[in-house]
């Protein structure tokens, strides 16, 4: 399967069928689509990346963000400080192997992306019963937003449901992956 | 009377507790309470004898008409009186006989928690509460025979006596049940207005009959007796209690009770006088054969009680009289004569007959106490057991049979009588027993005031048993008219010319008890018949059958139990389908055909030529893409007929499921072939059933279905203007039934836990990650 | 509290909880603080629900504030508040017994949250007035079973949870066929709704609405471990650990009677003549069948379970007879089940934490060493088997005294012969494990496992509890026993709940 | 297509049962998902099915007008597809552990424990 046009493919196709997906799920409340399906093909974009470089590659090229950080010097002034931070965090990562420089990982874990999807569609429903309305009464900004159509609670209950697929689907293809 | 329940149950809970911080002299406060009780009891003695019941009335589930309603008429009062009583006796003798036991504690509790229930049992005038009280008395006794856990024999014994007690509880409950429907009233008193009604409803016989197997268990008559001997392996003050006054007369209490209630049609007193009759007999003659002192005592009562049931059966006013007064008379001389057996055992480490001689010499005081209490048993004049034997005889003069019932059971007790008061004691001429230790003070003293109170009772019998009796008469007759005169001498009777004979022919039989003893061997074949046998075998039956058939029921094949499932669903949907005939009407079915268009019927075939593919592939790749072509197939029937949502969710999970299966493949077990030979055309035929049927489900609903629902509507009017969405199952998705989407994901969530910790806590592999 | 928000905590709690637990992944301890804090609250809520609810009979929600028959309804009734605070109660028990009863791994690995979502899953069950969403709310159940019962994956729970994820999964997907069937013929999911429509005599559905309830009763039957059905349950709720199978044993059938008596109370109710038999049969033979199961097991675990499917025979005994005595005897056996159930299972369990084996055959002499234990064991014991006055009593008491008034009497008669068995093998446990000297050819007493003091009290204290409650119900029983009378009629006369679902039909 | 379909859905269940009355492991979890999968079309097919036209209410419109396909059997579906779907991954994951720990694909080789004994 690793031919090396697929796994070129993939790799930049995966982010594209990211934006694609978000779109997708937005998209859901006026034509097909929505959070289920939108959390489904966002994450089949990372399973074939998993399945064409390993969890370990995708874990490293998404799940995870990387923070270089350095104490500040004597003679550097403020600026100058954060202006290195970014520097080295941004267009320098490679170069900041000297031993002054500390890094911290954060990482995105699935079950992070669970959670906060639960989190994200059960809070979007509490609202109505913090207005002293039933739970999961909707609420909508008067606003329209192009492309996307109105905003409201329902649509944020949506977008907890897409991370949640998301989250599941990684998770269960992470598992499974490193056995 | 509610407080005397309830502080006998916190005085019980406490004991173990009492037990360690006082050591032995937890007795004091344990034997105090019985007395107390006595005293408090003897305070309603003059109201009762003057002919008032003394109620009491505390709400407990009124829903279901069980509440704490307590009558004190003179049947309770000689119970409650004989009851406590005994109590304190026997209490303060097993501090003697249990002395330095770690468990006395809980013998304590157990005991007390026993008495408290019999208290609440005699007093209970709602038959529930009756009921309740008898189970408890079920349930305590169970554990007080069984308090020498560590021996299998007490162990089985208390369970023997368990089960059949607790059959016998649950015929009554079922007999109770039915005797409160018919009348509809949950109270005695309340029956015996209702009686009119009792005994012309249809559940009288039943709820005789159960009530009677209720009676019958607790009280040891045959063919339920049997539990009775063995619960020996009791500690003897539990068995001098429990064959004295409780327990076993808890079964004749109740029968009494209900006298007034049911009796009147032959049934009831051919059953009581049949059943009491052969009780009576059948204990006489096995309690001659046997040479445990304890087994010897324990038939006798069973014959006693047979008399009892046999008296409440005749029914006449003698009848009843001599039932009360050869009650009391038993209680007291058969509570002796066991606390006595016990002193001998527990002195001499024996109770084997003919290990056990000249006893008197030793222990003098228990041998005053057997020989005053066997004199009551033989039925010598003044004591009080005289006076009930005479009463028998009077009672039982109609009957040829019943006379001779009478005669054998009181021979026995001559002879057994004489057994006690005398050959164990006193005969001379042969090497006496050595003790072991010599009796203290707790095991000598309550027998014999046990066996003075025979006598006293005997000799004051105007003065504190009469009106006291005849109370206990009135409530059982339900005459309040009926009178009790008592007297030691009744003159020149033919009564008494049969006490005489019956003294000389127990005598007879005392002489020959070694050749009974003998003989007795040759008959042990014939207890193989007997129904303590039968019980074994369906207990052992019972255990072996029950085994076989869950081993074969339960067999561990889960396509046998899924071939069960299907079968009941399958079989019971065809029965339904059959008994209403709703018809399909498959000529329009037939006219719709033409409406199919090509590709679908292409897509038809495709899933149909893959189902019978996959039937056949031998190869995990092939079925798991087959099976996938099959699922994009369904996604592209929702996609014809106007779901796309579903469409592209079907289409993205089947996706995922191939990679699934992918990832785990070469974990997944190869696709060796196992045939199932003969059972594959069963299972063939099950699951074209299951088809077959489905398939007609679905025709017939869709053709019954309803052509539009409210629900769609109201989605359709509303989903855009007040949900802000165009796309309906979008928007029921998300906000009109939001509940189910949040269940939904919430199963998605824990599938993927569950697959986590499945796949990463590994005992194989330690647990770890 | 409004009744929106008091309906919706017993779901958001454990949600909630879940949810932190998932963000507290790594820090165990922490879990168990959230997860006690989330079982009071959660035991708070649905107190002050059953106050509620004794107050004004039927507390409604519509979710999302859409009127009735359309949006989803949350419904609380009597009954449904019952079997939240039994399982509320049960939950603070089986949550105090992990805390030193459960191997530390397992507890790493998902216990919490999966024991939080259970009980959400539950809280659904119970609460919900609408067809498809008790579907849902029975599958968050399912899927929380089947990860517990594998939690640890052990060759037994692997077998056992094989069995009950196939054996479920067919339940399932007759439930959501019925599901589709009710849909299809009547147009409605609402239970209300649905309610009403088949109390119309004209509706030209009727005659299919039997065939329906065939689907409900098969999948349901399954859930709840009836006679032809029950295999998934024998064979595997005895593997996981006791933390584990004392919830499911305790909970998860009887939420499947539940949803039986509240369906066959509220909406299959057109062919009650052919149902009402052919349920009383069933349970006969689910009484009969469980109590012959228990009888022959050597294990005491196995006889737990085994018992539970007789008592299940019980349950759907009430429902068979069909009279508001019958009925209300079934609610309070559910609800007395719950409770003892659980708690012979934690005794097993910590029996088992010193013994380390269910046996009885090796097991002996817990009378003498632990005598509270043998104390506690016994009054649970004798309560399942019903004597008097413990809890178990009222329940039989209620449904022999409705069967022989409806003239069930071989069903009575059934019922009180499975009684005696019960005690049978209640007592042979007893006589068996406390009784029994301890057999020599096993450990010897100092290599037993080393179980601190202070452990095993903690390990007592869920136990006493438990045993407080159910002392509580045997010997007060009339609260409990009014409130079943009440919730049986809430069932038979649905009036009150139908109005008050359809009340709001004119909301937005 | 209302008449086929029931046919094909019905041999479906057919052949998912037949697979899960199988003692091979794998046919199993085969069976169990041709029946989830049967299950799923049942409901579409009982629901009601509609030729073409979904049920998304057109730009002009405010509210969808007829024909358009019920869509609360479609709602109910998708819920119950990803239902389905969660517990069909646990359930394939179960039988590979299964075959790891037990080192075997016949069902009737697990019964060692025997559960009624």
């Amino acid at each position: 399967m690793k031919t090396i046009i697929l796994v070129t493919a993939i790799r930049y196709l995966t982010p594209l069928f990211l934006v694609f997906s978000i779109y997708i799920l937005f998209r859901g409340h006026n034509h097909p689509g929505g959070g289920f399906i939108g959390g489904l093909i966002g994450s089949i974009a990372f399973v074939f990346h998993v399945l064409a470089y390993g969890s370990a590659r995708t874990v490293n090229s998404y799940f995870q963000l990387t923070v270089y950080h350095q104490d500040r010097q004597q003679n550097n002034s403020p600026t100058q400080y954060m202006w290195d931070m970014v520097s080295a965090n941004t267009w320098n990562r490679l170069k900041n192997r000297t031993p002054d420089w500390r890094f911290h990982i954060f990482r995105v874990r699935p079950a992070y992306l669970m959670a906060a999807g639960l989190f994200l569609a059960t809070t979007s429903g509490v609202t109505g019963l913090l207005r002293g309305k039933p739970f999961m009464t909707g609420w909508w900004m008067e606003v329209k937003i192009p492309f996307i159509g109105s905003l409201g609670t329902p649509t944020l209950f949506d977008a907890g449901v897409y991370m949640l697929v998301m989250g599941m689907v990684l998770k269960l293809v992470f598992t499974m992956s490193k056995e | 009377m509610l407080y005397a329940i309830v502080i006998g149950i916190i005085t019980a809970t406490v004991a173990p507790l009492l037990h360690r911080t006082m050591g032995r002299f937890v007795v004091i406060p344990m034997a105090l309470l019985p007395l107390l009780l006595f005293i408090y009891f003897c305070t309603f003695m003059p109201e009762v004898v003057g002919g008032h019941a003394v109620t009491q009335q505390h709400v407990w589930v009124p829903e279901v008409g069980i509440n704490l309603q307590f009558r004190l008429d003179g049947l309770s009062l000689i119970f409650a009186l004989l009851i406590t009583f005994f109590g304190t006796l026997v209490m303060y003798y097993a501090s003697g006989y249990l002395d330095g036991d770690p468990l006395l504690g809980n013998f304590y509790l157990y005991l007390t928690l026993f008495m408290t229930a019999m208290l609440g049992l005699v007093m209970s005038d709602n038959i529930f509460s009756l009921f309740i009280f008898w189970e408890l008395t079920s349930i305590s006794s169970y554990l007080l025979i069984g308090y020498k856990q560590a021996e299998k024999d007490s162990r089985v014994s208390a369970w023997q006596a368990l089960l059949v007690t607790g059959l016998g509880g649950l015929a009554l409950l079922g007999g109770l049940i039915l005797l409160s429907i018919s009348a509809g009233s949950y109270t005695f008193s309340g029956l015996l207005t209702q009686r009119a009604d009792v005994l012309q409803h249809a559940f009288y016989v039943p709820a005789v009959v159960l009530t009677l197997i209720g009676c019958f268990t607790k009280s040891a008559q045959f063919p339920f007796h049997f539990w009775l001997p063995n619960a020996m392996a009791a500690p003897t003050p539990v068995s001098a209690y429990l064959h004295s006054v409780t327990m076993v007369k808890a079964g004749i209490y109740l029968i009494a009770r209900l006298s007034p209630v049911l009796a009147g049609p032959d049934i009831w007193h051919y059953t009581l006088m049949t059943v009491g009759g052969i009780t009576a007999t059948l204990g006489a003659v096995l309690a001659l054969q046997h040479t445990d002192l304890k087994a010897i005592l324990a038939y006798t009562t069973i014959s006693a009680l047979g008399l009892m049931v046999t008296m409440i059966g005749i029914g006449t006013d003698p009848a009843m009289k001599a039932m009360l007064v050869f009650m009391t008379a038993h209680a007291l001389y058969k509570g002796t004569l066991f606390l006595v057996t016990g002193c001998i055992d527990h002195c001499t480490g024996t109770r084997e007959l003919s290990k056990l001689y000249r006893l008197g010499s030793h222990m003098k005081y228990s041998g005053l106490a057997a020989s005053l209490a066997a004199l009551s048993m033989a039925g010598v004049i003044p004591f009080i057991g005289f006076i009930g034997k005479e009463l028998l005889y009077e009672a039982s003069l109609s009957s040829y049979v019943l006379l001779a019932v009478t005669m054998l059971s009181g021979i026995t007790f001559v002879a057994v009588a004489i057994v006690f008061g005398y050959r164990v004691f006193w005969r001379k001429g042969e090497d006496k027993t050595q003790l072991q230790h010599h009796a203290g003070f707790p095991l000598y003293f309550p027998p014999l005031v046990l066996a003075i109170g025979g006598l006293a009772l005997g000799l004051l019998v105007h003065l504190v048993p009469t009106p006291l009796l005849q109370q206990g008469m009135r409530a059982i007759l339900a005459n309040p008219n009926a009178e009790l005169k008592l007297s030691l001498w009744h003159g020149f009777t033919p009564v008494l010319g049969l006490s005489v004979l019956t003294l000389l022919l127990g005598y007879a039989v005392y002489k020959s008890l070694t050749v009974l003893h003998y003989r007795a061997s040759t008959l042990k074949p014939l207890y193989r018949y007997g129904p303590n046998t039968l019980y074994h075998m369906m207990f052992e039956g019972f255990l072996h059958h029950a085994k076989a058939f869950i081993l074969w029921l339960q067999d561990g094949y889960l396509r046998n139990y899924v071939m069960y499932i299907m079968f009941f669903f399958c079989g019971l949907l065809y029965f339904i389908l059959w008994r209403d005939t709703p018809g399909i009407d498959f000529t329009n079915r037939i006219y719709q055909l033409h409406e199919i268009r090509l590709y679908e019927l292409v897509v038809f075939f495709l899933v149909i030529a893959a189902l019978i593919f996959l039937l056949g592939t031998r190869s995990r790749l092939t079925s798991i893409v087959v099976m996938g072509l099959v699922g994009y197939s369904a996604a592209l029937f929702y996609i014809l007929f106007g779901a796309p949502d579903v469409a592209a969710t079907q289409l993205l999970i089947e996706t995922l499921t191939v990679v699934i299966f992918v990832l785990l493949l070469h974990k997944l077990p190869a696709f060796t072939y196992l045939s199932h030979q003969f059972q594959k055309y069963k299972f063939i035929a099950i699951s074209a059933l299951f088809g077959i049927l489905m398939t007609y489900v679905m025709l017939l609903v869709q053709q019954q279905a309803m052509s539009t629902s409210e629900l769609k509507e109201y989605f359709g009017k509303t989903s855009y203007l007040e949900a802000h969405g165009r796309n309906i199952v979008n928007v029921i998705l998300v906000d009109f039934r939001g509940l189910d989407t949040l269940g939904e994901i919430t199963v998605l969530a824990v599938a993927a836990l569950g697959i986590f910790s499945l796949l990463r806590l590994n005992p194989e592999r330690g647990g770890k990650q | 509290m409004s009744s929106d928000l008091l309906l919706l905590l017993p779901l958001l709690i454990p949600l909630y909880g879940a949810l932190v637990c998932l963000m507290f992944w790594q820090q165990e301890q922490w879990q168990a603080v959230m997860v006690g804090l989330a079982q009071i609250a959660w035991m708070t809520t649905i107190v002050f629900l059953m106050q509620r609810v004794m107050a004004e009979e039927v507390l409604v929600t519509q979710i999302g504030n859409w009127p009735a028959p359309f949006g989803i309804t949350l419904v609380a009734d009597i009954f449904g508040a019952l079997m939240l605070l039994a399982a509320a109660v049960i939950g603070i028990a089986v949550y105090l017994f992990s805390l030193q009863g459960l191997d530390v791994t397992r507890r790493r690995f998902g216990y919490y949250p999966l024991l939080l979502l259970l009980q959400m899953g539950v809280s659904g069950v119970c609460l919900t007035g609408d067809l498809f969403n008790l579907f849902v709310w029975f599958e968050v159940l399912l899927i929380c079973c089947f990860a517990l019962l594998s939690l640890g994956g052990t060759k037994g729970q692997l077998e056992g949870t094989l069995k009950y994820v196939t054996i479920n999964f067919l339940a399932s997907g007759f439930l959501l066929a019925g599901v589709g069937v009710m849909y299809s013929l009547y147009g409605a999911l609402n239970l209300a709704e649905l309610a009403l429509m088949v109390r119309q005599p004209e509706h030209p559905n009727l005659p299919l609405l039997s065939m329906a309830s065939v689907f409900f009763l098969v999948g349901f039957g399954i859930k709840s471990a009836i006679f032809p059905l029950f295999f998934w349950l024998p064979a595997s709720y005895h593997s996981p650990p006791v933390a584990i199978s004392a919830l499911i044993a305790g909970l998860v059938t009887k939420v499947g009677i539940y949803t039986l008596i509240r369906l066959f109370t509220l909406i299959f109710i057109s062919d009650l003549g052919f149902m009402l038999p052919l349920l009383a049969i069933l349970s006969g033979f689910t009484m009969l069948i469980g109590v012959i199961g228990a009888a022959a097991q050597t294990d005491f675990k196995k006889i737990l379970s085994f018992h539970i499917i007789s008592q299940i025979g019980y349950m759907l005994m009430g429902l068979a007879i069909y009279t508001p005595l019958a009925i209300a005897g079934s609610v309070f056996f559910i609800v007395h089940n719950i409770l003892v159930k659980t708690n012979l299972f934690l005794i097993s369990g910590v029996v088992a934490q010193r013994y380390r084996t269910f046996s009885l055959k090796k097991l002996g002499g817990v009378y003498l060493h632990q005598p509270v234990l043998a104390l506690l064991f016994l009054l649970s014991a004798l309560s399942l088997a019903g004597t008097p006055p413990l809890s178990g009593f009222w329940g039989k008491l209620m449904l022999a005294k409705a069967g022989l008034e409806a003239g069930a009497y071989t069903l009575v008669g059934v019922s009180l012969c499975v009684s005696l068995i019960t005690l049978f093998s209640m007592t042979k446990i007893w006589n068996e494990v406390f009784w029994k000297p301890k057999p020599g050819n096993h450990i010897p007493d100092k290599d037993l496992a080393p179980v601190s003091l202070l452990r095993l009290r903690q390990l007592h204290l869920p136990v006493i509890l438990l045993l407080v409650v159910i002392l509580f119900i045997g010997v007060y029983a009339r609260p409990l026993v009014q409130l079943s009378v009440r919730a049986a009629n809430g069932l038979l006369h649905i009036e009150k709940y139908t109005e008050t679902v359809l009340s709001n039909k004119t909301l937005k | 297509m209302e008449t086929l379909l029931p046919l094909m859905v019905g041999t479906l269940f057919a052949v998912g049962l037949y697979f899960i009355l199988h003692r091979h492991l794998f046919k199993v979890i085969l069976g169990l998902i041709l029946f989830s999968l049967a299950t799923n079309l049942f409901l579409f097919v009982v629901g009601g099915i509609t030729r073409g036209s979904s049920a998304i209410i057109s730009e002009e419109k405010s509210t969808a007008t007829e024909p358009y396909a019920d869509p609360v059997p479609q709602a109910l579906l998708l819920t119950a597809v990803v239902i389905g779907f969660g517990i069909q991954s646990f359930a394939i994951v179960l039988i590979r552990r299964v075959y790891q720990t037990f080192k075997s694909n016949n069902l009737d080789e697990l019964r060692k424990e025997n559960e009624a004994q």
